[in-house]
């Protein structure tokens, strides 16, 4: 391989868009556009003699590294090229925020997280983890929101009660909501501070 | 060991404190008062085994006060310490051999083991720079509509979450206090019944069956309240014996 | 080439990040790990023989296709890449630690630094060169950090063996007991260098 052949190896396969072959001509001073053309052609035939998996292509936008098209299927399968996606740190909390509390509404979920969570909300409900279960009788009627079955599908729960109980939890979630009188006892426990 | 680019010191200023220009130095180019402290070692060309602490304190005082006060709260710490470190070299000691310990002991093996990070940190700097080197693959044409990648989740992610919005809660609500949580006249009610029909029984049974803590604070005011009135005695056959309730007839045949 | 090695190239080509020896026999139904790593070898001797601008780098436990070290200059003048922004000194001697003494907690790495560190292990979590690993049992249950596969990527390292033993480094690893006088090791505390 001549250096200039090394030099537009390089550079089409780290930059992060194709190349023109006169955008190629700025890696070496001395260099022509025709001197770009040949050790192009260089380089297709000897991704070509050597069987390579991977080839030179001239497109539209420039050329680029691609892989031939004969691998495109065993690639596929093992799908290298996706990477299974993870929720963001702000997209958990709100979720496991929905998930103990749910009904609730978006004003109640910033209210704790301390931050709006317009955005969150809706590409949680892209995702299909969360969905519209209903209407509060609060003033402007706001939306409220629960988890979705997806949503259990994913976590491998059968139902919502087989997430942890609060107690479970290294600390125990406390509602800070009016208590039902089923949470009375509990709240009785506590004696007044003198 | 080479110096670290951090430890590179500015144009000394003019204005110095009565300092040598050369500790005229600005608290940025630290990473922290170790990183300050051991850029005075050597400056002054001397062994971290053996540190005149007097002549250091003063100095690391003098360069602080140099640089103002905001942010320097690590700073001050040290400070604090090595001057603590310089009141306890002056006392006298008794003799060197009855295991006296050498007070800058623990301020010497924190010295060391923060110059062994700090060759770490340039050794992975040098690390990171040799990678920087290296480029992967920069264009990836968008696969022709493959459907989106799989999402994970699992429940020990979630759990995390919940911690950290709990962590995340200010003033978290701990307690409420409820008016009329505990029910006395119920329980005295329930408590004479069951004198009508038996004349002793324990405490559990005064209870009933799944008593909450309402019921069982309750249940022992009303008991204690029955006794005052002379109605029940209560006894134990030994301290934190079972409680007995006994129908108290000497008191009720007056 | 083989086909392995040319289905190998196109999956290395394809993933832009290391993949292991075990995700690369996922490619093929009939192949074990050592036809794998067989296959590995001949494309790294491969691109050496005819002196590619690309090589094989094993890397964060997996393997991966980069530029030469070479080409980098040429290949930041033409900005065709741009070169990763530095760490910063905190952000290195942060790293350091959790790198020899995770699972560690912040407190331990405050003791270290003798600076608070709550602002550097947000930005390195941020940047994923760190994870959380767990809780401690000390009071408070305090996060424990560790470092990510991405850092190893970050620093081209294979695994963490590949980092300095502490014999190689010029100051001796500290045990953690106060010194006295009449120590005789004291004197192995002290560094060689100036």
């Amino acid at each position: 391989m001549t250096p200039l052949a090394q030099l537009i190896e390089a550079a089409l396969f780290a930059a992060a868009r194709p190349l023109t072959a006169e955008e190629l001509t700025v890696l070496d001073a001395d260099t022509s556009l025709v001197d770009v053309r040949t050790a192009l052609e260089q380089l297709r035939e000897l991704y070509d003699f050597h069987q390579h998996a991977i080839e030179l292509v001239e497109m539209a936008g420039g050329f680029q590294l691609l892989t031939r098209p004969a691998f495109a299927q065993a690639l596929e399968r093992a799908q290298f090229t996706v990477r299974a996606s993870k929720l963001t740190a702000a997209a958990l909390e709100t979720l496991s925020i929905i998930a103990y509390r749910q009904p609730v509404g978006r004003s109640e979920i910033e209210e704790i997280r301390g931050v709006s969570a317009g955005g969150v909300l809706r590409s949680l409900q892209e995702r299909g983890l969360i969905e519209v279960v209903g209407r509060s009788e609060a003033l402007g009627r706001p939306l409220l929101y629960g988890t979705s079955a997806k949503f259990l599908e994913l976590l491998g729960l059968k139902d919502l009660t087989d997430l942890p109980r609060a107690e479970e939890l290294s600390i125990a979630i406390q509602p800070p909501r009016p208590l039902t009188p089923d949470d009375e006892e509990a709240a009785a426990y506590v004696p007044a501070e003198s | 060991m080479e110096q670290p680019a951090a430890l590179t010191l500015p144009e000394p200023p003019t204005s110095a404190l009565g300092a040598s220009p050369a500790f005229v130095v600005e608290l940025e180019a630290f990473s922290g008062p170790l990183d300050l402290l051991l850029h005075l070692l050597r400056e002054e060309e001397l062994e971290i085994s053996d540190i005149p602490i007097a002549r250091i304190a003063d100095q690391f005082l003098r360069v602080i006060h140099n640089l103002g006060l905001n942010q320097a709260a690590d700073y001050l710490e040290l400070a604090g310490r090595l001057l603590r470190l310089k009141a306890q070299m002056l006392l006298p000691r008794r003799s060197e051999e009855d295991g006296w310990e050498d007070p800058r002991a623990e301020l010497v093996r924190r010295l060391l083991e923060y110059q062994q990070i700090r060759e770490v940190a340039l050794w992975l700097g040098r690390a990171a720079e040799r990678r920087a080197d290296q480029s992967a693959r920069g264009f990836l044409p968008a696969p022709p509509a493959l459907p989106p990648p799989p999402l994970h989740v699992d429940l020990l992610e979630l759990l995390e979450a919940v911690q950290r919005v709990i962590d995340g809660i200010p003033a978290p609500v701990l307690h409420r206090v409820v008016a009329r949580p505990l029910n006395v006249e119920g329980a005295t009610r329930r408590l004479i019944a069951l004198l009508e029909d038996r004349e002793e029984f324990g405490w559990r049974e005064a209870l009933g069956p799944e008593p909450t803590l309402s019921d069982v604070l309750s249940t022992l005011l009303a008991l204690l309240e029955l006794a005052r009135r002379g109605t029940v005695s209560l006894t134990q056959a030994a301290p934190f014996a079972p409680m007995v309730i006994r129908r108290d007839t000497s008191r009720t045949a007056d």
